[in-house]
């Protein structure tokens, strides 16, 4: 009967994929970001990265295991994310997590991580609390908090003689985030905060607010959120004839938001945690093998801390085996280790603290490092300077 | 009506939650990608075969509603027994009771009043902060869980007057514009945690946390088993409470006011007093489940409470089959499940999702099981 | 045990729709215990007339007043607690609910409503629901003994002129004092309309005191079965009395029933 | 004065984008007495079609903005006219007997499936896509005040298409018709009206007319997304509601009510601009108390 025959297929290709792929010893990971939903941009730009770093440690022939990418997808949504945590924890299989970029899922997923014992590395969450709230050893981050990304921002837009800022931040703990830090950085050193606006992340038209902002006549418009929200305002500063600064977060630092904008990019001031993955030799590396894969989507701004994450992961596995209470207390001797983002220590915190902060400005359609752009040696001027 | 002898009913419950728990068993176990589409279809298929032949249904009426009830808890607690040290596969089941219950809710004010709800997810989410605000004190939790129910509802009633004098698609504008604007008010106003959300405590009963983990009969059990019978609990008691008022006066109140306003009204059926109990009783059924689920999950933001986290409620009710019980249960399982089962497709998720979801509205309009009339009640209709 | 004073009587009632007069200032009485004809060509107002006597389009002016009370502008619900209930000229029967669920709607005002009655007290409800049964049983049975024994089935599956007696029983289980019923026998044969009639003067008898306004099409029926009749020409009373009388009245034969 | 003649400006283009979008929903109810609510996604889908037109015009050589800008218009609008009947041919029109509501939740479903398409499929869907500036740029300050030709040349365009589509509704056969059906259907095919012809041809008028809106709403913002269309569906659903569901003047009514409780919310009103929509959608479910059948009761559609 053809109807058995199909069976029998069925069962045949079980068993075929069920044999094992290589005679190393295949070690679990759990990659967890936003693949649906508003940021799944960066989302799947963390996936790629993490599947990139996975697929060239698999093809080193020194290393000790076969690593094997889980994807989960929190969808920005602290119970979906909870929901995805568990499941990476309680598979016993996964050894340790790639984790989080929304900062309000991975704040929600801490707990969950220390009841399974998971050891994770949080790729792309900015806020303090996701590691500095607790004192779980399980939980660590490659890259910064806002905190520090805030400070540089407010030290070198001072530097530069402004002092008179209008704060656009959207409503997720993400704009909130940086409007709190920022104004907290700018008003001692003499900055002023002329108004404060709040936005929904999903808001299309800013030009109630930006026409409010025009009539207080402020030198720079810092925007606290995301690409999308970022190329809106910067369009429309310019419909209301707006002639300030466009000062930006790490939320808007990639190729998108220069793409959407063309020459209304020009100028942009914007701040990332890290160093420049294109001046360090691993960055370089990182973006070549990038573009070898062809992924559909970017990196984006993150995209490096999650290769560099799993990378510090899957090195810490070889060096200590599958297991994940070794892991644990492997990572907290994490000291200066190289990274494609610069190098990593760990604190009691499991915070990165040699998160090096680097300033961008958009130049002739590229982000370039502000220490090397022509605005910086005064060849060209920022917008009122 | 025929008259089953007792051992007969009970013997065909038991073979009946057998089947379903075989069933959900098999859902909840697959994890490759081909399992999961072998096990999905070995349920469509026994679905399908058991109400081909009739079997199914016959089942269904043999054990009567009842030991049918018990039977099903029954498999769900050999279910959690089975998957004691699975803390994730307990929280997909209790989180896929908490979501019935709330549906139960939209249940309520749907199938049996005709008021639409599309802010189920800001109900569930006033249930949610009241049980992140309460729960965080010295109030014994089964007040908090109460007091979300009350919260939820007492929200609810600001949107009584609107929802009264409105009908149909107006109404439910009134219901789609406060999900969006009770989220943005979350996100916008710090007193409630703002974009952050709040930290929750875990649901502590005299005494008894459930958060803990721990050895019983020599095993160690995760304490998700516990939410998960918790969930059930509250699971079995919405049930039980929808389906007795819906055998009484009030659901006979409650369909004629739904099939015919006009009609009700000629025979003095206050229209605005069965809508409210509706409205009412229903907000504080999906409160209730919110503040329990919030407790579970240890964290609450408003990206939970988005509009379309509303719309997966409602389309779980139509899916299910308006009107249906157990269509209901069936659809609130799936739609937890699916997804999550989906993970391995990473990104296209959502899309296939809604496509699902698209086929089963154009091809079945009347959901998976269709609307059955209200059973009688009183010894004469036994 | 009649008084001489009218259960129901109207003055000046009107009722605009937009441009349009359904009602134009009617003056009406209804004796009590008399089965009152109304008649009229189609769109003279006779069932904006029920409508408005039982509170679904408040009357634009006039009163109604229904044993010695102002109505007029009452709800529907206080209506029919008053003691007035109805039939439709198009059958509102809820199709997806039982027989016994819509006679139970008809009934409303005698049952208990409260939360823990109806969800802890189950034992009492039973006895409730058995009476309810028991009385729309001996309702049914008047009609038709068949149907009676069809209390719990669906009303979708019941034969066309079975949902008509179910209609009439549903207004019937309120024990009304004023019966409205809108052209009762559309649809039916004249076999099956004689029956009908026949059964509700059985009700009639069998419930002491009911009165009725019949409003239908079929002359023999009017003929047969009322005490009088009112006839309605746009929104107003053209003539009144016995069908003897008002079938040889002149304007009525040339209004409405088409005669010269 | 500058200022306020500045929000005047912002609020009337938002306004008419929102009307625009809300006259889908208002001829779509009419018809049928449906709601179709992948009608925002349409919008967005339409921006893109146009967007995907000017790539190919630019690389087939086309430089001059003129002819770009006939080939965007033209491409969306069509497109979406096609893709809108077809919407209509398959998740409205077959459930016309089912619950009113399972259309609402089939099409919220379809949008979906268009949203997720566009962000999926489309190059780069998922970050924000620039939208070039075809119209001329010229502007005028008067103080805080910026006039912008493109804007004042859009306004027109929406205006005339508003215009355009009151007297093809009350001037031409095909607008009879559509009336017709909208009073009753029955009447309207013993007149010998092909029904389901007429519906799915409103079906393409109004997804037409939203894709318009979408060219329009990637002019003004030079910036599309593919997740713009769900609260523009909401909204302009809002704005047919609040205005009365069938009712051509209430949709515009709505549109520009809308925009400017928006625009208030986030100037006038003592708290902060964040709550704006707060503002608005309060705003709407008192209105609706106050008038459950729209400002503008119903009068295309809609039997008692």
């Amino acid at each position: 009967m053809p109807r058995n025959v199909a069976v029998l297929r069925v069962v045949l290709a079980l068993l075929l994929v069920s044999l094992p792929a290589s005679a190393k010893e295949t070690v679990k990971l759990a990659f967890i970001g936003p693949l649906t939903g508003g940021n799944s941009a960066i989302g799947l730009g963390g996936r790629n990265s993490a599947d990139l770093a996975v697929k060239i440690h698999n093809a080193d022939p020194k290393a000790k295991y076969q690593y094997d990418l889980v994807v989960l997808d929190d969808e920005c949504k602290p119970d979906t994310g909870v929901q995805v945590a568990t499941k990476a924890g309680a598979d016993r299989s996964i050894i340790a997590g790639v984790t989080h970029y929304c900062s309000v899922v991975a704040v929600a997923t801490v707990d969950t991580f220390h009841r399974l014992g998971l050891p994770t590395i949080v790729w792309g969450a900015v806020l303090p609390d996701i590691t500095y709230g607790h004192s779980y050893k399980e939980i660590h981050r490659v890259n910064g908090t806002m905190i520090n990304q805030n400070e540089t921002a407010a030290k070198l837009m001072l530097k530069q003689g402004f002092r008179r800022w209008v704060v656009i931040h959207d409503t997720t703990d993400y704009g909130k985030g940086h409007d709190k830090y920022f104004t907290q950085f700018v008003t001692p050193g003499g900055g002023k905060i002329l108004g404060d606006f709040g936005v929904t992340a999903d808001q299309q038209d800013f030009t109630a607010e930006l026409t409010q902002a025009k009539a207080l006549n402020p030198e720079v418009i810092f925007f606290g959120g995301l690409t999308p929200i970022g190329v809106r305002i910067r369009a429309q500063m310019d419909k209301l004839g707006i002639n300030a600064q466009f000062q930006g977060t790490s939320g808007i630092v990639n190729d998108d938001f220069i793409k959407a904008l063309g020459p209304l990019a020009e100028g942009v001031v914007a701040f990332r945690e890290g160093a420049p993955a294109e001046k360090l030799p691993g960055g370089k590396f990182f973006l070549e093998k990038y573009a070898e894969q062809k992924y559909p989507n970017p990196p984006e701004a993150y995209g490096p801390f999650a290769y560099a994450a799993a990378k510090l992961l899957m090195d810490t596995i070889d060096k200590v085996g599958p297991d994940r209470k070794k892991v644990i207390s492997a990572l907290a001797q994490v000291k200066n280790v190289d990274s494609i983002t610069g190098p990593i220590t760990f604190d009691d915190h499991g915070q990165n603290t040699v998160a090096a902060i680097t300033a961008y400005v958009v130049q002739d359609g590229k982000w370039v490092v502000w220490e090397d752009s022509e605005y910086a040696s005064g060849k060209r001027k920022l917008k009122g300077r | 009506m025929t008259a089953y002898r007792p051992a007969l009913r009970v013997l065909s419950a038991l073979a009946l939650g057998a089947v379903i728990g075989i069933l959900i068993y098999g859902l909840l176990a697959a994890e490759s990608e081909k399992a999961v589409g072998l096990v999905l279809l070995a349920v469509a298929l026994t679905v399908a075969a058991g109400l081909r032949t009739g079997v199914l249904p016959r089942l269904a009426r043999a054990a009567g509603s009842g030991p049918l009830l018990g039977s099903v808890a029954l498999a769900g607690v050999v279910l959690i027994a089975v998957f004691h040290d699975d803390p994730f596969v307990l929280l997909l089941v209790a989180r896929a009771l908490l979501v019935l219950v709330a549906c139960l809710g939209l249940h309520v004010q749907f199938a049996d009043a005709g008021v639409p709800n599309f802010a189920g997810a800001a109900f569930f989410g006033v249930g949610g902060y009241t049980a992140a605000v309460l729960g965080a004190g010295e109030i014994p939790h089964l007040l908090v869980l109460l007091a979300s129910g009350a919260m939820a509802a007492a929200v609810g009633s600001l949107l009584l007057l609107p929802l009264l004098r409105t009908r149909g698609h107006y109404a439910a504008l009134i219901t789609i514009a406060f999900g969006l604007l009770f989220r943005t008010f979350l996100e916008v106003n710090e007193g409630l945690g703002g974009p952050q959300g709040l930290k929750l405590p875990g649901l502590r009963i005299l005494g008894f946390a459930f958060n803990d983990d721990r050895q019983l009969l020599g095993l160690e059990v995760s304490g998700f088993a516990f939410y998960c019978l918790a969930a059930g609990v509250l699971a079995l008691g919405a049930v039980w409470l929808v389906r007795r008022v819906e055998r009484s006066w009030l659901g006979v109140s409650l369909d004629a006011v739904r099939l015919d306003e006009t009609a009700a009204a000629c025979f003095g059926i206050s229209l605005g007093r069965w809508k409210i109990a509706a409205l009412t009783l229903g907000n504080a059924i999906v409160g209730v489940a919110g503040g329990l689920s919030a407790m579970m999950v240890g964290f609450i933001a408003p990206n939970n409470f988005t509009f379309q986290e509303s719309l997966v409620l409602v389309s779980i009710l139509l899916l299910g089959g308006l009107g249906n019980l157990a269509g209901l249960a069936a659809a609130a399982l799936i739609v937890v499940w699916v997804p999550e089962k989906l993970q391995p497709i990473q990104e296209f998720r959502y899309l296939l999702f809604s496509v699902l979801v698209v086929l089963v509205l154009v091809l079945r309009p009347g959901g998976l099981v269709r609307r059955r009339a209200r059973q009688a009640f009183g010894s004469a209709a036994a | 045990m009649t008084g001489t004073a009218p259960l129901l009587s109207t003055r000046e009632l009107t009722r605009h729709f937009g441009g349009v007069v359904a009602l134009a200032g009617l003056d009406l009485e209804v004796r009590r215990g008399e089965l009152l004809g109304l008649i009229g060509p189609n769109g003279s107002g006779k069932t904006t007339f029920f409508n408005v006597l039982t509170g679904i389009f408040p009357p634009t002016e006039g009163d109604i007043l229904f044993a010695g009370a102002s109505i007029a502008r009452s709800t529907p619900q206080a209506v029919y607690r008053a003691g007035i209930t109805r039939t439709f000229q198009r059958s509102r029967l809820c199709l997806e609910l039982s027989i016994f669920d819509n006679l139970a709607i008809g009934a409303h005002g005698r049952l208990e409503h409260g939360f823990v009655f109806n969800v802890f007290r189950r034992k009492a409800l039973g006895r409730q629901a058995d009476e309810i049964a028991a009385a729309g049983a001996d309702l049914l049975e008047v009609f038709d003994p068949p149907l009676a024994r069809r209390l719990h089935e669906p009303m979708a599956g019941v034969a066309m002129i079975d949902r008509r007696r179910v209609e009439i029983c549903r207004a019937l289980m309120s024990r009304p004092r004023l019966l409205l019923l809108d052209e009762p026998s559309a649809g039916m044969t004249a076999d099956e309309t004689t029956r009908l009639m026949d059964d509700l003067l059985e009700v009639r008898r069998r419930f002491g005191e009911l009165t009725i306004v019949l409003i239908e099409h079929a002359m023999s029926v009017i003929q047969r079965v009322t005490d009088r009749c009112v006839v309605l020409n746009y929104g107003r009373k053209l003539c009144e009395g016995t069908f003897a009388e008002v079938s040889s009245d002149p304007e009525v034969r040339r209004a409405y029933l088409g005669l010269r | 004065m500058d200022l306020l003649a500045q929000y005047v400006m912002n609020g009337v283009m938002l306004g008419l984008m929102y009307a625009l979008v809300a006259l889908g929903f208002t001829l779509f109810f009419g018809v049928l007495d449906v709601v179709q609510f992948a009608h925002g996604d349409v919008l967005t889908a339409g921006a893109f079609a146009g967007l995907a037109a000017y790539a190919v015009a630019f690389h087939a050589g086309v430089h001059s903005a003129v002819p770009q800008l006939l080939a965007v218009v033209l491409a969306a609008t069509l497109s979406m006219a096609v893709l809108g009947a077809v919407l209509g041919r398959t998740l409205v029109l077959p459930l016309k007997s089912a619950p009113p509501l399972n259309v609402l939740l089939a099409t919220l479903m379809g949008g979906t499936v268009l949203r997720e398409c566009i962000r999926l499929f489309y190059p780069g869907g998922s970050q924000p896509q620039r939208f070039p500036a075809l119209l001329p740029s010229a502007s005028w300050s008067l103080g805080r005040f910026t006039l912008r030709l493109d804007n004042v040349l859009m306004i027109l365009a929406g205006v005339a298409l508003v215009a355009g589509l009151s007297l093809l509704l009350r001037r031409t056969r095909l607008g009879l018709q559509i009336r017709a059906v909208a009073q009753d259907e029955e009447t309207a095919r013993s007149m010998g009206i092909d029904f389901r012809l007429v519906v799915l041809v409103t079906f393409a008028i109004g997804s037409g007319l939203a894709a318009f809106a979408g060219v329009m709403h990637g002019l003004y913002y030079n910036e599309v997304n593919f997740s713009s269309g769900l609260l523009l569906g909401v909204i302009g659903f809002s704005a047919a509601v609040l205005g009365g569901l069938g009712s051509l003047g209430g949709a515009v009514l709505g549109g520009f009510l809308f925009a400017g409780l928006q625009t208030l919310g986030a100037v006038a009103l003592p708290f902060a601009s964040a709550y704006k929509d707060v503002f608005a959608f309060a705003v709407v479910i008192l209105l609706m108390t106050w008038r459950p059948t729209g400002l503008i009761g119903e009068q295309l559609g809609e039997r008692v």
